[in-house]
């Protein structure tokens, strides 16, 4: 008789090689823990209210802004590649789409949900759309990743749709056929919509004209954070999943996707991070010596304080733009596993700390002349639904790694009868 | 059998949804009070010869609104029983002669954070009472008041006409209902012009 | 959000903005339910089972996809690219005259010459009255053995080629049985019968057309031994009991003589589910 | 005719067996048919109306507003008021600008003096040790306790209608009767001695001084009555280089005051004294003053040594306040060295000085911590809490708020804010003599009794408060003299009647004399007084110590670092 | 009505006696929590201490008052409120913040380069009974919005009340007194219409004693300054040598 241990088998698809249902639920088990917490301090926040965290009147906003604009900065990944496989036509990329949409997906939705919290009326959100303010850049924000969501979820049903047991339901699979088909449709959607959202966040902070930390001049109504974010942004997205997909080799042990795919989207981010580190000097260039002074800020002013010098620009520009950069264009360093790795965590690193200067220094640094330089701590009510929200995206890659087809042909099912 | 089986499962579950939103939702959502006493405006303005709404209804010197009758303007008239009815024993052996007000369940009022100011309405725009109260000063029986569970707001605020699409001229007291108004006399005010 | 709601301002940016917006939203809906339409006609058109079966085959190892021209030796290598659907193979005819050269050793299975096989191991046998009967080959019923449980379609009701003819059960694992041909189930029988349906074909049994997709000849022999040395190398997992009895015969009931083996994949592999 | 059947209904098809897939298509046509009924837009919309309407956010109360005049009775400042009422309940307190003395300004206390009523450590019982009693208890209890011996009455706020009862009671009964001087007050004592004027009726023609010389007293912080000296400073050139009223603060740290003066003189702690003898020093050493006698027996050199500053800038200080006259000094507290400074520079009796402004005003006696031999001691509300007597006698003690732990046998709960009625008396410091009547405005919502109605209930033969304050109306009215500060400004003799001029000062009009100005009086300082004690006391404003602080006071100290935190009572 | 209420508030007047921010929370029915602290209060009005960086005798501290500034030009937070909860309420130049509309993003207060908006970490809450006390012309706030000073709006609004029963358009200017200029018992807030050149304020506004601080940020705030003192008016540069010598605090 059959054994009576629980088996998944069924939903996996056929030929690939999994780990066993248990070592899986193992393999879940701590994630699912800190899930679990995380969805408590986040269900804390929302019944207690935000008097659960640490944020203040003057960090109005504080580790989740960070952690928002961090996320969806790497999820770029998602319509960049996009754009590059369904617009561009680059073909060969089309290995990594899956797993693309599915980071992006973890992403955008841990964003938003994050974006929930960090309100203090979510049941009044609505409102955004409702009585909507064009002129703010966290509207544009708002009505785009919601929009963006909306597509990243289309784009991820096809995945969805192709799991081994879902698929044997007809009306699922001819629906996953035709929307696989208008792919290309959703992907330009979500290009158009991820230009927008990545720029007005980077508009965010850049349109505060009562921090001249962070304003900027720029073009028309966007200053010039908007395309500086676009551009880090579609920088680290590639860089990003090669993190991504070269974790995920090394945790199942079995190679996903060619060696030269890696090499190219290496020689992608870099080209782009090389591009917007040029755009960022000028750009800082011109705020220091303009648009701080017109403003009536010297800029020294900026990194007087301790732990907040001007080493950090530094380690932004250079040492986590320029050099990583140089790191993944090189055909020596990119031909190089480690110095790859290396250079792509350097790059998503640069763009983390960038985001990080421009929501939290930025808060920190005092106004008016009577003011602070401030300090702020999360509670552990932020930092969990933080890490909440990095468990959730691993138990979704992890469940659509196990269930679902993401890297294009499963190798090795053919293996037995090639080896004849 | 099967070629209309779906649209036949889809036009049921349609109709099922139909008849809960339209028909059971609007009982649901909102639950019937009783005014503690019946009174009537019609007797009070024909028999009594209460002309005008402000004789009860006054506005202040200092401009406030004192909306609901408290209970010493009642007993002006019904310091002992006027007439036979139940409503007439309620009103004065209950808040008459103990001196409680009537607790009144007010249809139209507003929540804490609206600033409706009668006199600017009343007083400088010439609004006639039933602009906005419709001929309830005439009615001749009290209508059930009903209490929205969710929001706690008078169902006068939304309307009796769930979709508000086909309201009774004068019927609903929203926000939406009261800009409506404001731009077909070109008046505008701010947020704080109503909300306090 | 639309005029007359509050906070809406027939100014330049406002009006962009929300065209803007409802122009994805809409985009968006349009490609939605463009693709359930496009799905709800392709269930109409009967071009959903045709789009079902082709998924499904896409999905089969590239080792179950053999063109019949090469299991017969007629060429060296070809994988099908038209669903087993030879009616339609632009190349059938092209092929089918050159000779078959592949072996013809000793196999351990019977298979009749007067029937004709379809990939998913069902046989289809012509009778006089115009109809044919179907049944497992032998490798699938040493496979299975004796079903647990069959349930089978109605008389009258109509089967599509490659669609599921009917269901078995064994030891928990549910097989479904692909239809060989297009038709309409005019008998019914079972495990016992040696026949699990009759069928009336949708074409006339002289028609070219009806049975020209199935296998027949030579060609059923190198399939066969293919299938064989598939499900030899499938259960030799090094965890299983023999597989198979000396000389490469199938043993009877192997589904219960080898319990641990990856039924999952072999029951898939043989009847070509997806 | 050849029928296609869906491969899933093979089995599944038969009949009417409801199948997943009717589940599925029920469940979109039921979603489809939800999204055309209200059920989904109106719960978004009632959702989002609740959580604007919260039913656990509190809602202020609806009603009639009306605006009534009346005093801050918390303190002895007897500033003037407008209290917003609605429906019954006091929602607002503001300074009435009609009120001679306080001008319309307010201590930021009082501007939340309303929420006290409410505060948690409101008195709601009657307490007897560590357990509950009730008010008959209490009676009976003081009752045989003034049948066996003498008893204390101790008050915080003299000269009131209620001060009178207790007073006469404690006449009656054969104690005596006390009282907790503010420090205000506390500091005309030297002049009470030296002139035989009793404090109460002395005051600071600030209006007239061109130079305030402040020895430490927090003039710009809620000294005196806050508006008076706020409200002039700031009218005579505030943060002028020569302002026309020159304030020079001489203090250890740099208070509000001292950062807000026209000059700041720093000295060490507590050598206020001793700078007060070097100043007489150097302005007799250059004759700044008329020769007087006795000279202080401390020299320029020690005064400067203890004070921190050099003899040199004593003298400029001294040239310094003499530069512009009339030159006025104020002590924070009863220290006679620099009380004997106005003595020297003839402030007393002059324009710009110190002026005595009633009559009739009996000298107080000074309510020391140790009792003596009592049998009870009753302390009214107004006494500051720190005040504990040393004694084995049994401690009445009323209040309207709980201030921590104390020694009282019985804590009776007095009237809190506005819910008594009461006079209000020349406030200490003041130029001219003024009085004001605060009737009961709200109702207390728990049963209080104020000490003088206490006394009252036991011995029917006292006069009532509300009996004292219309025979001090009348007597006021008889003097026909001064004005009265209602709407408008009205000298005695326009007002008809006193039935009228009662109803008005009812109605929280203000009745202020004129100040008695040129009025030299004679003083007989026999030697210049040694150097006492270093400044204990501070004022009630600065040192943070009312008996609770309303809620909102953390405004100022907790929720910004503008003040210092309260100190609590141990 | 067409104004635009403006301050200016006389430095050199003010005790920082914290009487203004007492009456602003009384009247606005702004709650005072336990748990709150200085970076988590409610304070729509704050008076903040300044000095001159001296140290002994010569060191001068001074206190500025600081509340919303209602900005005229690109007033930063209502740029950047999402759904249209903060606007400059043209009648009055009044920057309005509508607690009923706000979601507590808090982007507005990101926004404000004088930190002049509170975010309601709390549920309000009053001790047992005191809600009585409350103004009844102000709603209070619930948890999670965004407040800041509104000019006293219930004082407006009785104005207009007031006035309407007279049958009078404008209000008597004399009805309209925010509660802080009312409480100051120095008199160092002046309040008045800027739009108006005859309105005392608007001159005092234009007088060479006066300020505004950050005003080159180009926000156009409707809160003056004045004082006498040169390095009390330095404030208003960031960036000026007196300033950084200020001690912070």
């Amino acid at each position: 008789m059959a054994s009576t241990v629980l088996t998944d088998a069924r939903w996996i698809t056929r030929g690939a090689e999994r780990i066993s249902l248990s070592r899986f639920l193992l393999w879940l088990s701590p994630w699912a823990v800190l899930l679990a917490v995380g969805v408590y301090a986040a269900a804390l926040c929302l019944f207690y209210g935000l008097n659960q965290t640490n944020m203040d009147n003057r960090f109005a906003f504080g580790l989740w802004i960070f952690l928002d604009l961090g996320i969806i900065a790497l999820g770029a990944g998602a319509f960049f590649t996009g754009f590059l496989v369904y617009i561009l036509k680059r073909v060969e990329l089309k290995p990594i789409l899956n797993t693309a949409v599915v980071v992006g997906f973890i992403c955008y939705s841990g964003a938003v949900a994050i974006l929930m919290i960090d309100v203090g009326q979510p049941l009044r959100a609505w409102f955004t759309f409702w009585h909507p303010n064009t002129h703010s850049m966290l509207t544009e924000v708002t009505f785009c990743i919601s929009c963006y969501l909306l597509v990243l979820s289309l784009e991820y049903i096809p995945i969805l749709l192709r799991n081994r047991q879902l698929r044997r339901l007809p009306s699922f699979l001819v629906f996953e056929h035709q929307l696989h088909k208008l792919v290309p449709v959703l992907a330009a959607v979500g290009t158009l919509l991820s230009f927008f959202h990545q720029g007005s966040l980077g508009g965010l902070y850049g349109v505060l004209r009562g921090r001249p930390f962070a304003f900027r001049d720029g073009f028309l109504i966007w200053p010039s954070t908007f395309f500086l974010f676009i551009l880090s942004a579609i920088a680290s997205g590639p860089s990003f999943l090669v993190l991504i997909i070269a974790t995920v080799e090394k945790v199942t042990g079995r190679k996903l996707v060619p060696q030269e795919l890696y090499r190219r989207l290496a020689f992608i981010s870099g080209v782009l991070l090389a591009i917007y580190v040029a755009v960022k000097c000028i750009d800082t260039l011109v705020w220091l010596n303009y648009t701080s002074p017109a403003a009536g800020f010297a800029p020294w002013q900026y990194y007087q304080h301790k732990g907040f010098g001007t080493p950090i620009l530094f380690a932004e520009i250079i040492l986590l733009g320029l050099l990583p950069a140089f790191l993944l264009t090189f055909r020596k360093t990119a031909a190089s596993k480690p110095w790859l790795l290396t250079a792509a965590a350097m790059a998503c690193a640069g763009v983390l700390l960038n985001r990080f200067v421009l929501t939290v220094q930025t808060l920190a640094l005092p106004t008016l002349p009577f003011d602070d330089f401030l300090q702020y701590t999360p509670s552990w009510q932020e930092v969990a639904s933080f890490a909440g929200v990095i468990a959730y995206g691993v138990i979704v890659y992890s469940l659509s790694y196990r269930y679902l087809p993401l890297f294009a042909a499963p190798k090795g099912r053919d293996s037995h009868v090639s080896g004849n | 059998m099967s070629k209309w089986r779906n649209s036949f499962v889809f036009a049921f579950g349609l109709a099922v949804a139909l008849l809960l939103g339209w028909v059971v939702f609007p009982r649901v959502l909102y639950s019937q009070k009783h005014q503690p006493l019946d009174f009537l405006h019609k007797t009070h303005a024909e028999k009594s010869g209460v002309a005008d709404c402000a004789e009860c209804h006054t506005i202040r010197e200092d401009g406030t609104f004192a909306g609901l009758p408290a209970v010493e303007k009642c007993a002006g008239c019904h310091s002992e029983r006027v007439g036979e009815s139940k409503a007439e024993a309620i009103l004065v052996d209950s808040y008459i002669k103990p001196g409680h007000d009537t607790p009144w369940l007010a249809y139209a009022r507003q929540p804490a954070n609206v600033w409706f100011s009668h006199a600017i309405h009343v007083k400088r725009a010439n609004l006639s009472c039933t602009e906005c109260h419709s001929t309830y000063g005439e009615s001749d029986r009290v209508r059930v008041y009903e209490v929205n569970r969710i929001s706690g707001y008078s169902r006068d605020i939304w309307g009796h006409s769930m979709s508000r699409l086909r309201r009774a001229p004068h019927e609903g007291m929203k926000m939406s209902d009261c800009e409506e108004c404001h731009k077909q006399r070109n008046v505008e005010v701010g947020c704080l012009g109503c909300h306090q | 959000m639309f005029p007359g709601i509050d906070g809406f301002h027939w100014t330049l940016g406002h009006v962009l903005f929300l065209s803007l917006f409802f122009a994805v939203v809409l985009t968006i809906l349009v490609t939605v339910a463009s693709a359930a339409w496009r799905t709800s006609r392709d269930f109409h058109s009967h071009r959903a089972i045709d789009l079902w079966w082709r998924s499904q085959f896409a999905e089969l190892p590239v080792s179950d996809r053999r063109c019949r021209h090469e299991l017969a030796g007629r060429v060296l290598s070809r994988t099908c690219d038209n669903a087993f659907d030879c009616r339609h193979c632009e190349k059938y005819s092209q092929f089918a005259v050159l000779p078959a050269t592949g072996n013809v050793g000793p196999l351990g299975l019977d298979y009749a010459d007067d029937r004709y096989y379809h990939r998913g191991h069902t046989w289809v046998k012509p009778e006089e009255d115009g109809t044919v009967s179907v049944g497992i080959d032998e490798l699938a019923a040493r496979l299975v053995g004796t079903p647990d449980l069959v349930s089978l379609p109605e008389v009258g009701q109509g089967l599509e080629v490659n669609q599921t003819a009917w269901r078995m059960k064994k030891n928990g694992h549910e097989i479904e049985v692909r239809a060989p041909l297009e038709g309409t189930v005019v008998g019914i029988g079972g495990p016992k019968e040696g026949w699990y349906l009759k069928i009336r074909p949708r074409l006339e049994l002289r028609e070219p057309a009806t049975l020209r997709h199935l296998l027949c000849g030579p060609e059923v022999h190198g399939w066969m031994s293919r299938e064989l040395e598939r499900l030899q190398l499938q259960l030799h997992a090094p965890n299983t009991a023999p597989a198979l009895a000396d000389g490469g015969v199938l043993m009877p009931d192997l589904m219960n003589v080898v319990p641990p083996a990856d039924w999952d994949t072999v029951l898939a592999d043989t009847f070509l589910q997806g | 005719m050849w029928k296609s059947v869906a491969w899933d209904a093979i089995n599944e098809g038969k009949a009417m067996k409801v199948t997943r897939r009717d589940l599925l298509v029920w469940g979109a046509g039921a979603a489809a048919g939800l999204l055309a009924t209200p059920v989904p837009w109106k719960v978004l919309d009632d959702v989002s109306i609740w959580s604007q309407n919260w039913p656990w956010i509190p809602q202020p109360t609806r009603g009639p507003v009306e605006v009534k005049q009346s005093f801050c009775t918390l303190c002895p400042k007897a500033c003037g008021l407008r209290v917003r009422m609605a429906n019954g309940w006091a929602v607002g307190v503001a300074g009435s600008s009609t009120h001679p003395i306080s001008r319309g300004a307010l201590c930021p206390l009082a501007f939340a003096a309303h929420q006290l009523n409410w505060h948690p450590q409101r008195l709601r019982n009657v307490r007897h040790g560590s357990s509950l009693s009730t008010w008959a208890e209490a009676q009976s209890a003081f009752a045989k306790a003034s049948k066996e011996g003498p008893v204390v009455v101790i008050d915080g706020y003299s000269g009131r209608a209620a001060s009178s009862v207790l007073e006469t009671f404690a006449g009656k009964q054969g104690g005596s009767y006390r009282v907790v001087a503010t420090p205000e007050l506390r500091a005309f004592t030297p002049y009470e001695q030296w002139t035989g004027i009793p404090a109460a009726s002395l005051g600071y023609d600030f209006e007239n001084a061109r130079t305030i010389v402040s020895f430490g007293a927090p003039l710009l912080d809620g000294w005196g009555t806050p508006g008076r000296l706020t409200r002039l400073w700031a009218e005579s050139g505030a943060g002028l280089s020569d302002p026309q009223l020159r304030l020079i603060q001489i203090d250890s740290s740099l208070s509000r005051t001292a950062a807000r003066a026209w000059q700041w003189i720093e000295i060490r702690e507590g050598s206020e004294s001793a700078l007060a003898s070097g100043l007489a020093g150097a302005l007799l050493e250059q004759n700044l003053v008329p020769a007087h006698s006795p000279v202080p027996s401390m020299t320029l050199a020690e005064s400067s040594a203890q004070a921190g500053l050099s003899v040199e800038r004593i003298r400029e200080l001294a040239r310094l306040v003499v530069a512009k006259t009339p030159a006025l000094v104020v002590a924070r507290d009863d220290d006679p060295a620099i009380a004997a400074l106005n003595v020297l520079l003839g402030s007393l009796g002059n324009r710009g000085g110190i002026v005595p402004h009633s009559e009739g005003v009996k000298p107080y006696v000074a309510a020391e911590s140790a009792i003596g031999n009592a049998r009870a001691v009753l302390i009214d509300a107004s006494v500051p809490w720190e005040f504990v007597p040393q004694v084995e006698a049994e401690i009445f003690r009323f209040a309207a708020w709980d201030g921590g732990a104390t020694k009282a046998d019985w804590l009776l709960p007095a009237p809190g804010f506005l819910e008594d009625l009461t006079d209000l008396p020349t406030a200490p410091g003041c130029s001219a003599q003024t009085y004001g009547v605060a009737p009961a405005l709200v109702k207390a919502t728990i049963e209080v009794q104020s000490a003088a109605q206490f006394l009252c209930s036991l011995d029917a033969s006292l006069p009532t408060t509300a009996k004292i304050i219309d025979s001090r109306c009348e007597d006021l009215f008889r003097r026909r003299e001064g004005n009265l500060y209602g709407q408008q400004i009205a000298a005695i003799d326009k007002v008809s009647s006193v039935q009228s001029f009662k109803e008005q000062l009812w109605k929280g009009a203000v009745w202020a004399g004129e100040a008695s100005l040129s009025k030299a009086f004679a003083c007989h300082l026999k030697e210049w007084p040694a150097q006492t004690r270093p400044v204990s006391a501070e004022t009630w404003a600065t040192q943070w110590k009312p008996v609770v602080m309303p809620p909102l006071a953390s405004k100022l100290y907790q929720e910004s670092g503008l003040r210092e935190p309260p100190r609590r009572n141990a | 009505m067409s104004a635009r209420y403006g301050m200016v508030i006389d430095v050199d007047r003010c005790t920082g006696c914290g009487a203004c921010m007492m009456a602003c929370a009384a009247e606005n029915n702004v709650p005072a929590l336990p748990q709150a602290t200085a970076r988590t209060g409610l304070t729509p009005l704050l008076v903040r201490k300044v000095s001159n960086g001296n140290n002994g005798e010569t060191r001068r501290e001074a206190f500025i008052p600081i509340m919303c500034m209602h900005c005229e030009h690109d007033t930063p937070c209502v740029k950047v409120c999402p759904q249209q909860a903060v606007e400059v309420d043209e009648a009055t130049g009044i920057v309005m913040q509508m607690a009923q509309r706000c979601l507590g993003c808090r982007y507005c207060m990101t926004a404000c380069p004088y930190h002049a908006r509170y975010f309601n970490w709390w549920d309000p809450a009053w001790p047992p009974g005191m809600e009585k006390s409350l103004n009844p012309g102000v709603a209070v706030r619930m948890r999670g919005v965004v407040e800041k000073c509104n000019l006293c709006h219930a004082r407006l609004h009785s104005a207009k009340e007031k006035a309407a029963v007279a049958g009078k358009r404008e209000i008597d200017p004399a009805d309209y007194v925010p509660a802080c200029v009312e409480a100051c018992s120095t008199n160092a807030i002046h309040f008045g219409d800027l739009g108006d050149a005859n309105d005392p304020v608007s001159k005092e506004a234009h007088s060479p004693q006066a300020f505004r601080l950050l005003a080159r940020l180009g926000t156009e705030p409707k809160l003056y300054y004045k004082s006498n003192e040169a390095w009390v008016r330095a404030l208003a540069e960031p960036n000026s040598p007196q300033a950084s010598e200020v001690q912070r605090g």
